[in-house]
Parts: structure tokens; C-alpha cells; sequence
């Protein structure tokens, strides 16, 4: 009983310091809005269903580029763990393109691309799957040879081995570098969309960057808030119960 | 991947509507958009009315030549308002592929604002200031780069004796205020407001500079140059009828500015920039060599390349 | 301790795995390590032979050739007069490390090699595995992760795995390195036990000669560098037989005399 | 002789593939700039000097953001594990903190720091600190009691614990929580840099954003060529020895 | 087998541990778990004390209270008539897993304690760690890192490092439970040899009732849920032992049947 009341104390002090803050008035409101104002931007948005909307562009936009970027980590991983010549090249790229941070595509994604869904999803893309490249290459790399070797005594070969034994042996390794994945993914989106205006849809980002167009600190505030919850809600829905559920069954910490 | 509506050279038909995707500044510079939006907007389009029926003007609203440049070229944006510079930029780094200048839009109405506090006199004071621009590469930007450049400093991209800094317009103002700024060479209404609310002086007036113009991307006028003929004629219309009737014209403005910025600008305050811009359709080739020369004094471009393609849209037109 | 034993294995009715003249070197990056030299030997059918030697001296580079997972580079191994080209459903091996599967639970571990083996069905694999379980004293943990198991229980869990199958053969890789004293009782008796049920034949290599001694027909003393069988010890003692017994303590002191011997003495052949 | 002879066919290859592709004509030169233009850029570029100031800024913004972000990180990671009430209070508000990517600050940072240096380092330090705040917290929750107990029978304590136990024994979580939060200090880092104007010095991202204010897609790949080549060394001279370095030490794979 | 032997422990001449009505109770989140109930024993100066008894009967924690790591719930433990309140560095603890610091390599880890010993100099330290060190037989592997030592080197080096600042009081918790049998009976020998030299006061947990044997001038003999010492036998073989004699055997077994029959009847106080 005594923990959860310490951090209700603490919070409603939070907000308590930041209203007394705000409404003391050293501050102009464009530099620090009330909670109280953040907090009826957010029902006004969510209301008029605006964050609902821009939630769901910006949502839709990461999946399907956090998928692509899967579908293109997942098979070089294999390639560049399986074959030292892939390694040796297409493994160097994948090093390089993984330490460029994926804003810098965006310019070229742009003229590429236009002023389209295609070139968000690229930069996601490129945010995502170098990432899982290495993880899934490394996770490869890394499994105990016993495996394989206690497999094949039993009979495994070929196709069996690889889904019966790499996939699931390589699990606790992937799923980190595809969390970490999701990490730049999102980051880079976000980054895309509070500096490009696409035509095909205002995410959350766009509103971010609207409400700082219009000097409406407290639409910053409120949307910043919203990301986090969903930053949280992606993480705490998909990957700590993947985690958790590889950790208790593999009884790893990775 | 650009949108092809319909194959190359084929009519427009009613049975599929053509889309002119359309470019404009949220700018007074950019009057012709700010009016042909707005009439667009309450539904009597002036170019909708002069192109025929079928055709269909969408309106997308850039802040500056580089990006709205970046759009034409990638295949996003078909006809657009913008400076000469970021034009003539997109023609030559694509070879003279790819960019076509249709008519001349607007003259003047851009400027050197110093601050009124008289830390600047004269060229050489400029010295260790910070000037600001709006944007790299834009034209206010170039022009900005020669005159420093001319006055016997040496500028870089990223620095050099003057620091020229690409900064969006309010933050320009905002940091003018705060006399983080030394200098300012922006476009009305900017100009205005600098003199108005930051006691800022009007050192260089530009009254008769190009400032913004029309340009269309040349696939567009290769494979339609009836409706490029059409347009540019609606265009030479169009600035017969704000030159005409400038009340009107000012009250389609400040309609639009408002819609787009969702901010008001006051009638007096487009009252005092409205008398620094001419507008005009006409264009002038030598205009743009000196662009080509100022451009490649300031280091933006390398080669002088080819201008023979730029300015010929009677040639594609007819072609 | 004068001359290569090899030649004095008397083989039994019926040979099962036969080694003949093997030898494999280990090629790494600058050196070259020679593991076996030379070693023949057989195992009759049904036979239980424990390999004994010290550290790094080929054993379990031998059962991994008999299994199939390396290959000689002079001489051959055959089991049931055919050459080994490959592991081989017949010839299950159980690894110093449990080697269980994380991802899979117990049940699903000692399954895995079943889902291999043709014409069963799904019910007929799940019968067999519990029916193993149960033969390790394992059943109420069918559905247990591994990471969940002590030490022990995993050695057992690997156990009923490698006998699911039901192979003919059952190589042992130091299987019970790991364990303490108590367990490691318990799964001699229950080895023993399966062993005389089911009369498997079992290459067994360990370095505890204790426990080559409680289990083994036959002890074959190794020596290394590179490794070569050096003696052979028939075990008489009648079964069950307890580690602690007495004359269990004898001849594991034998052994273990004629082992220090090899070493301190490597190349008298 | 083989492997480097494959890797060196591979990228050669890969030049002149994109060489024939820029002149092949199918694509304008501002949309695919050909190879010898990007190199051309490069020489200039590193003649006139404008890289070398430019990768100074930008180093000494990445050096003095992340140092601040681990001064403000490390201690808080040690209170919230050592303390439950700051990990039920502080450990949220960070957790929150560090899924939302820290672009998103860079409007509130403009109108708090204006176009000026601390902007730029506000954003790095809240794209790094809470990482390291949250591997801190990690690293010192996991080390195994025994370390301490050990230590304490041999007379250790207070100080002599925390120096000479606790902070080598979490050091390789730190470690990796240290690289994961440059990694993200480098992405906001450079987002900031592409998207925002600042008064006090052009970095990298500058010189991205200016090459794609002219059309100069020589500049965009030439200076991302070089943001590629500064985040590899960073990995390569600072992160790789010292993972290294644990790892051997350790001998863990943390 | 029928009543408490507690009482019946015999103290030697000079007392140097007492523990004394001890119990003591865990308290998890929703479980009480009694450890130990109402122990009493003694061990004299310069005496080594075997503990045996099966897994959770609760040997570490007595040995943990001795150490000062925990404290009892009742009763009291006290060596050389003082009161222990804390760990000190005149009881050093061995831990069954080495416990070694990887982050030092293996003569830091020797110097850990010495470090803290006031009145050291730099050299001197060096000195005497390189003592321990050749003790163990390991002064080639001064620079060697922790994780390069096999399981019985770790053990000699955490051996090394509980000897080095030179303890009164050495407590030994199932340090060579992960070992192979070669490389214990090789720790045996040190062991025993370290503890005639110096004569330290030992007092060592295991489960192995053959090491206990071997080792102990006493085992005493746990019982669980909750601990409790059951019995007691004092060992009078003449030392070195050999952990493969025969009289060692015999002893080792009459302990096996106790410890079987406690845990059969695990109520018959
Ligand atoms: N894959 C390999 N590559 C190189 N050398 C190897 C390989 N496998 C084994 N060796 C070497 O061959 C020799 C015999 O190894 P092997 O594993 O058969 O010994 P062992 O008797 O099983 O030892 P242990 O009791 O330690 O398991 C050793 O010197 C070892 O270093
Ligand atoms: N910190 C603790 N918290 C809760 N319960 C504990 C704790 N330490 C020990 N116990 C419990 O106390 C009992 C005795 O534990 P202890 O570790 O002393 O046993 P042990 O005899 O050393 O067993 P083993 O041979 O497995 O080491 C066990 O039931 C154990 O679960
Ligand atoms: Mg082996
Ligand atoms: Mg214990």
C-alpha cells in the first residue's frame, strides 16, 4: 500500500510544481502552457478525432515498414551468417547503412519517392532492417553447435533443422535486434514526420510539428505525450511479453 | 514513382478528369496562388473556369523553392509559383531535364532589413554579423550571398566573414526582435513587419528583382502543351486582373493567408507591401543569367550550363 | 603396458561396431592436433563398454566418429558390418551437456527425435515419450521448461530422448560430468536397469573410472597424445553392482593405477 | 587471398554498377548523381575545409551532450536501483522519457534555448541519458549477490564495495547501455542538425541539409558517406575495443 | 536415531565456535520457511567439521550465520566467545560456485582481501599472494582471467583467496560440488595438507558423505524442513586419507544409511 501512494504523491506533485510554474507567470505560456491546458487539448483532439486519426496514419506507417524492414533484415541475417562471401560484402553495407542515422535518407527518399507514403516507409525501412540484419545474423551465428549436432543424431536434415532448430535456437537473439529495430524505427519516423509534410496523411509527428507551426505549445505537449504512450503501449504490448516469454521458456536473460 | 494520368500526348478527355497538381508559398509574393486558391476554394476556380472541363486544379501549399523544387522533380507537383532561384537551381542540376519556366509572376517586394539601432551603416559594418535568409538556395538567399560577396566578404555554406543563416520567416522575426539578429533579407510581408515590429531599416530594396515566377515540370508540358498553353494564358489573365483590381485581389489574399496560416494579416499591413511588388507575366532571359552568374559567384553552382531550354515555353508550348 | 591392445580384443558372438585402424587429425588454423592414431577395436552386440583416459586423449572424438559425425582420415568405422557415412537414427548420443532444446518443454524434447521417425502417429509418439518419461521418473514434469530441471533431471530428460527412438545403439559422451554423487547413483541404476531390459549396446566414455567399473562389461583405458587404446579390463562383477562395494573399489584402483602409469609413461606402446 | 579478392570484386562492382546506372540517363542527375560526382564533392569539400569544420561541430555537440547525458544518467540509474521509490517514481517518468524519440523536443528546446547551442544538446542529452539511466538501473539490479557477499567477508565496505564490486561487476550492462544510448544520441543528434537552423555553427547534418536545399545530391551522398565513416569510427575506436575488452576481461557476452 | 545429538556433541579442549539454540525462519512474500530449528554445536580450534545432509536442509545457512551474513531468529552464535554481528575477515567463507571477480585477473582476486588488510604494503601483499598462490599449486596463472581457469582452478584460486589474509576460521560451503572426481581428489590432498600446516579451524558443508569422510575429524549429520543436526560421528582414520580405502568406504557407508533413514523418517527426533 505504501509504494503505489509514494508515486501518487510524487506524480500529483509533479503536476502540482509544473501548474504553480506555469500559472506564476515568469514564463510566457508559449514557453511553458498549463497542464490544465495540455490536458483540454488532449480531450478537445481526441474528441474531434484527431489523434485518433493521426495515431492510426502514423501507426499504419510503421507497421508496414517495420514489416518490410523485417522482410528485408531477416533473409540478408541468414545470407551474410550462412555465407562468408555475403558476409564479407553485404555485411559490410549492412554495418555501414546501420551506424547512418535514417533521417539522413531523407532528402534523397523525397526526390526518390516524392512527397509520398513511399518515402516514409523507405526511411522506416532503412531504420528497421539493418538492425535486424546484424541480430538475426549474430543470433545465428551464436548457436551452440550441440544443437545442430544432438538434431542431426536424431535424424533432422535440411528444412527440419532450420525450423526446428536455427529459428527457435536464434529466437532470444532476433527478437532483441528487432526490438531494437522497432527503437530506430520509431525514431525515425518520428524525426520524418515532424520535419517533411507528406501528402498522403498527417501522423503524429505532423501534428507535433503543426502545433509548433502555430506556437500551440500546448499541442506539443499534448502530442508528445501521446507518443510516449505509444512508444509504451508498443512496448509494452508486443515486445515485453515476447521477452518475457522467451526469457521464461529459453530461461535466458537475453 | 511519378503519377502518370494519362498516356503521354493523349488528350484530356471528360471521361477522366485531368489533375493539375499546383504549387503556391503561403507568401504575398505568391499573390497569383493566394487568389487562384482561394477562388478555387469557393468553387470558382480561375483556372478551373479557363482550362475546360476535366480538369481539376489541386492546390498543395510549400514554404520554400527548394522543397516545392524537390516535389516538381520527383514527379509530386506538376505547375508551381516559386523564385527564380531554386528554379534555375532544379534546370541545371538536372540538365535542363526536367524544369520549364511558363510565365513571370511577380517583381520585387524583397529586401536587406538592418537593424534600426544603427550597428549597420554601411556594406562594410557586415563584418562578424549574422544575416538570415529564408531558406538556402532561395532567392532572397542568393541574392543575399552576391551583394555580401560584392561588398568583399568571403562566404561559405556553413560560414565565413558574414554568417548567413537559412531561417524560417516568424523565427526571423522572433530572433530580429531579440537582436540575435544583425540583418534580414527576406520577402514582404516580412520586410514590412520587420520595419513595423522590430524597428528594423529597409537598407537594400530589391524593387525590381524578379521574386517569383511560374514554372512547370517538363514532362508536363511535353506531354500536355495545350493545357501549358491554356494555363499560361489563364496565368497572363490572372495578373491582368490583380493588376486591375488590386481591392479584390487584396481581399482573396488575406482570405487565403488566413485559411492556410490560420493567422490574420492585417489590411494595413498589406497595404504597405502591396506598392514594393509589380506584378507582371513577363519574363527576361537576361534575368536569369544573372542569376547563373550570381549563383556560381556565391558557389552554389559549378557550371553556367545550358539556359537555352529554361525560358522557351512558346517553343515547348507549341512543339 | 608393452604393446598395443588393440589386436587383443576378443570380439564377441556378434560384432556391432567395429573400429579398424582409425586415425583423425585436427587441422586448426597454424597447428595440427593428432586426436586418434591407429585405434581399432569392437563392441559386441548388446555389449556395455566404458572408455576411460584422461583429458583430451580422443574418446569423444571416437564416439563422434562411431556416430557419425565426424569422419576417420585413415581406416573405417562400420556398425553392423556397414560403413558409417552419416549419423544414423540407430545410433542415438547422449552429450556431456544435456544439449536439450530450450524451446522445446520435456515432453516436446524427448518428442523431437520421434517426430522424425516414419509411421507413427501423433498419439503412438506422445504414448512412447511418456512411456519413457515415466522409465526416468520423469512424468510429472512433462510439461516443464528445461532451464526448469536440475542438473540431474536434464541428464534424464536426455536419457529418455535418446532412448524414445528406440536405437540399437547408445553412444554416451561423459554424461554425468556434471552431476553430484547422489544423482549420479540414481542414473547408474536406472542405466543398468534399461540396459538389461532392453539390451542396448552402449559405448561409454567417462574419466571416472569408479563409474566405468559399476557399469561396463569392458574398460578401455586410453592415453593421449595422440590417443590410443592402451588396455582393456573385463569386468566380472555381478549386477547390480554398488559403487561403494568393495571389490567395485579394487579393481576401479587397478584401472586407475594402469591409467596414472600411461600417463607418466605416454610412449611406452 | 580469396576473401578480401570477393569483397573487392563486390564493391567494385557496386561502383561501376551505380556509375552505369547514373549514365545510363534513365534517371536525372539530381535524383541519381553519379559516383565520380560524389567523389568530386568529397575532394572539395575536404579541400575548402567545410567537412572538417563541419564533422567539428558536430563532434564536439555529440562529445558534450553525451557526456552530459551520462552525467545525468549514471546517477540517476544508481538511485532508482538502489532506492524503490525513486525507481516507482523517477524509474517512469525515464522509462516514459525514453521511448519518446527525442526529436520530438526539438520544438520545445528551440523556444527554450532559441537557435542555439543548448538546444542542440538538450536533445542529445535526452536521446542518451535515459538509456544509461535505465542500463544503470539494469546492471546494478543484476549483479549476483555473491559478488557482495564475498566482498563483505573479506572486509569490504561502503566505498571500497561500490568502487571496487559494484561498479566493475555492472559494468558490461553499463557498457552496452552506454553504446545503445550513442547510438541514439547520434540519430537525434543528426535529425536535429538535418531539420533545424541553429546560430551557432553548421554540423554534418547541416551540410546534408544544405546539399539538399540545392539540389546537390553529390553533397547528400557525400556527406552521408561521411556521417557513415564518423559513425563507424566512433563504434570502431571507442565502443568495439572497449566491448572488446570486456568481453575478454569478463569473459561474458554481455 | 532416537533422540537429539545436540546436547551429545562433545566440545574439544578450546572452544572456538559456538552456535547455540539457533533457528531461523525466512519470510518470503507469502511463505514462512523454517531453515533451522534449535541447533547447537561446537567446534574446537583448530578442528574440521564436516556438515552433510541432503539439498534445503539448511547447511548454508548455518554456515552463512557463522559467517555473519545472516543473523539467527533465536539463540546465538559466537566464536571465540564473542558475539558475531557481521562478517570478519577472521572467518573467511569459500562459496560453492568460486565467487571469483572476473574483472580482476587471478592474483587480484587473491589481493582482493589483502587490500583490506591494514598494515600491508603494497609488496608485502604482492608477496603473500604469490605465496597462496604457489600453495595452490597456480603461480603460472597470476595473470591469467577468471574465466579462462577450469572449475577446479577457480576453486584453488578462491581457495588461495580465503587463505591469503590468514583466517583463524576457514568456512567451506560445497566448494568442490562442481567438480570432477580427478580434480577433487587432488583438492582433497591440498586441503588436508593447507589445514595440518597451518591449522586453521574448518568448517565445510557438503552432501557428499565420501568427501565428508574423508576430510572431517566430525560430520555432523542435517536432517530438513526444518534443519536440524540428527548425529554425529567423529572419524579417527589416520590422515592422508585415500578417498578409495576401504575402512573410508565402510564409514561412508554407515553414514549413507543414517542420512537415508533421517530422510525416510525425517520426524523421528
Ligand atoms: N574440432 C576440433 N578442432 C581441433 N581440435 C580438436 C577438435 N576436437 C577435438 N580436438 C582436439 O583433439 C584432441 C582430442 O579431443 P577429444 O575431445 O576427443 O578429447 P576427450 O578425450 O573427449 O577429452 P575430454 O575428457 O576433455 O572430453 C584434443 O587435443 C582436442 O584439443
Ligand atoms: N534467502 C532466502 N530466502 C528464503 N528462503 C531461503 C533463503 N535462503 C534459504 N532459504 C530456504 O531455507 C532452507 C535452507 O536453505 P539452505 O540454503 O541453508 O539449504 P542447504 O542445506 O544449503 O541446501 P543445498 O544443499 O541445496 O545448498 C531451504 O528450504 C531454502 O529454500
Ligand atoms: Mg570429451
Ligand atoms: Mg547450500
Amino acid at each position: 500500500m505504501k509504494r503505489p501512494l509514494i508515486a501518487a504523491v510524487f506524480f500529483a506533485g509533479l503536476l502540482a510544481a509544473w501548474h504553480l510554474l506555469a500559472a506564476s507567470g515568469r514564463w510566457s505560456p508559449v514557453l511553458l502552457p498549463a497542464p490544465l491546458d495540455v490536458a483540454s487539448y488532449l480531450v478537445r483532439a481526441a474528441a474531434d478525432g484527431s489523434l485518433a486519426a493521426a495515431a492510426l496514419v502514423t501507426g499504419r506507417r510503421l507497421a508496414v515498414g517495420y514489416l518490410l524492414g523485417i522482410g528485408l533484415g531477416l533473409p540478408l541475417g541468414c545470407l551474410t551468417s550462412r555465407f562468408r562471401s555475403c558476409s564479407d560484402t553485404l555485411g559490410v553495407v549492412a554495418l555501414g547503412l546501420q551506424t547512418l542515422p535514417s533521417v539522413c535518407w531523407v532528402p534523397l527518399a523525397l526526390l526518390w519517392f516524392g512527397q509520398t507514403e513511399g518515402a516514409m516507409l523507405f526511411v522506416v525501412v532503412m531504420g528497421t532492417s539493418w538492425s535486424i540484419q546484424i541480430a538475426t545474423d549474430d543470433g545465428l551465428r551464436s548457436i551452440p553447435p550441440i544443437y545442430q549436432r544432438a538434431a542431426r543424431t536424431m535424424g533432422s536434415r535440411g528444412l527440419h533443422t532450420v525450423l526446428h532448430v536455427l529459428v527457435p535456437a536464434s529466437l532470444p537473439v532476433v527478437l532483441s535486434g528487432m526490438k531494437q529495430g522497432w527503437a530506430f524505427a520509431w525514431r525515425s519516423l518520428m524525426a520524418a514526420e515532424i520535419f517533411v509534410t507528406i501528402l498522403s496523411g498527417s501522423g503524429l509527428g505532423h501534428l507535433l510539428h503543426y502545433g509548433r507551426e502555430l506556437l500551440a505549445m500546448d499541442q506539443v505537449l499534448g502530442v508528445m505525450f501521446v507518443i510516449v504512450v505509444v512508444g509504451l503501449a508498443a512496448d509494452k504490448i508486443v515486445f515485453s511479453p515476447a521477452e518475457r516469454w522467451v526469457r521464461r521458456r529459453w530461461g535466458t536473460d537475453a | 514513382a511519378p503519377k502518370d494520368d494519362a498516356a503521354p500526348g493523349a488528350p484530356a478527355t471528360a471521361a477522366a478528369p485531368v489533375v493539375i497538381r499546383f504549387g503556391h508559398f503561403p507568401n504575398v509574393t505568391h499573390a497569383h496562388g493566394l487568389v487562384a486558391h482561394s477562388l478555387t476554394r469557393e468553387g470558382r476556380g480561375w483556372f478551373e473556369e479557363r482550362l475546360g472541363p476535366g480538369v481539376k486544379v489541386e492546390w498543395f501549399i510549400y514554404n520554400a523553392g527548394p522543397s516545392a523544387m524537390e516535389a516538381l522533380l520527383s514527379g509530386s507537383l506538376d505547375v508551381t509559383y516559386v523564385g527564380p532561384n531554386p528554379a534555375l537551381n532544379a534546370h541545371l542540376k538536372s540538365k535542363g531535364e526536367d524544369v520549364r519556366v511558363l510565365a513571370g509572376a511577380t517583381l520585387g517586394g524583397a529586401g536587406l532589413v538592418v537593424q534600426g539601432d544603427g550597428r549597420i551603416k554601411e556594406p562594410r559594418d557586415f563584418r562578424g554579423k549574422k544575416v538570415a535568409t529564408p531558406q538556402l538556395g532561395n532567392t532572397q538567399d542568393v541574392a543575399c550571398r552576391a551583394w555580401l560577396k560584392d561588398a568583399g566578404f568571403e562566404i561559405t555554406q556553413t560560414g565565413g566573414d558574414v554568417s548567413v543563416l537559412a531561417t524560417q520567416n516568424p523565427d526571423q522575426l522572433a530572433l530580429f526582435q531579440k537582436g540575435d539578429l544583425d540583418a534580414v533579407w527576406t520577402v514582404e510581408p516580412w520586410v514590412s513587419r520587420l520595419e513595423r515590429e522590430a524597428n528594423g531599416k529597409l537598407l537594400v530594396p530589391e524593387p525590381d528583382a524578379m521574386t517569383t515566377i511560374l514554372v512547370a515540370s517538363a514532362k508536363f508540358t511535353k506531354e500536355r502543351p495545350e493545357l501549358a498553353r491554356k494555363l499560361t494564358d489563364a496565368h497572363r489573365a490572372l495578373t491582368e486582373w490583380i493588376v486591375a483590381t488590386p481591392a479584390d485581389a487584396k481581399r482573396l489574399v488575406r482570405a487565403e493567408l488566413l485559411a492556410e496560416t490560420r493567422q490574420e494579416m492585417s489590411a494595413d499591413l498589406l497595404d504597405h507591401c502591396w506598392p514594393r511588388m509589380t506584378f507582371t507575366s513577363a519574363i527576361r532571359l537576361e534575368d536569369f543569367t544573372a542569376f547563373v552568374k550570381k549563383a556560381q559567384s556565391v558557389g552554389y553552382l559549378r557550371d553556367a550550363g545550358e539556359l537555352s531550354r529554361l525560358v522557351a515555353p512558346g517553343k515547348d508550348v507549341a512543339r | 603396458m608393452t604393446e598395443p591392445v588393440a589386436a587383443k580384443i576378443s570380439a564377441t558372438d556378434a560384432v556391432k561396431i567395429a573400429v579398424e585402424h582409425v586415425s583423425k587429425t585436427f587441422r586448426g588454423g597454424t597447428r595440427e592436433v593428432p586426436a586418434l592414431s591407429d585405434v581399432s577395436l569392437t563392441v559386441g552386440d548388446g555389449e556395455f563398454v566404458c572408455l576411460v583416459g584422461p583429458s583430451g586423449c580422443g574418446k569423444s572424438t571416437l564416439l563422434n566418429l562411431i556416430a557419425g559425425l565426424e569422419f576417420p582420415d585413415t581406416g573405417q568405422v562400420s556398425v553392423d558390418g556397414q560403413r558409417v557415412t552419416g549419423p544414423g537414427r540407430d545410433r542415438m548420443v547422449m552429450f556431456q551437456e544435456a544439449a536439450l532444446f530450450p524451446w522445446r518443454n520435456v515432453i516436446g524434447n524427448v518428442l523431437f527425435g520421434l517426430e522424425l521417425k516414419p509411421n507413427l502417429d501423433a498419439a503412438a509418439r506422445r504414448e512412447t515419450a511418456e512411456f519413457y518419461l515415466r522409465m526416468v521418473g520423469l512424468e510429472s514434469f512433462r510439461d516443464a521448461f528445461v532451464h526448469e530441471l536440475s542438473g540431474g533431471m536434464k541428464q534424464r530428460v536426455a536419457l529418455a530422448r535418446a532412448l524414445a527412438p528406440n536405437p540399437r545403439v547408445l553412444l554416451m559422451d561423459e554424461p554425468f560430468g556434471a552431476l553430484d554423487a547422489l544423482t549420479r547413483e540414481q542414473l547408474y541404476q536406472d542405466l543398468q536397469r534399461i540396459w538389461q531390459e532392453r539390451r542396448k549396446t552402449i559405448v561409454f566414455v567417462t574419466h571416472n573410472v569408479r563409474e566405468a567399473v559399476c557399469l561396463g562389461d569392458r574398460v578401455l583405458v586410453f592415453s593421449p597424445h595422440p590417443g590410443r587404446v592402451r588396455e582393456e579390463f573385463r569386468i566380472d562383477l555381478p549386477r547390480p553392482r554398488d559403487l561403494n562395494g568393495v571389490d567395485l573399489a579394487r579393481r576401479a584402483g587397478e584401472i586407475t593405477q594402469a591409467l596414472k602409469a600411461h600417463l607418466a609413461n605416454p610412449d611406452a606402446a
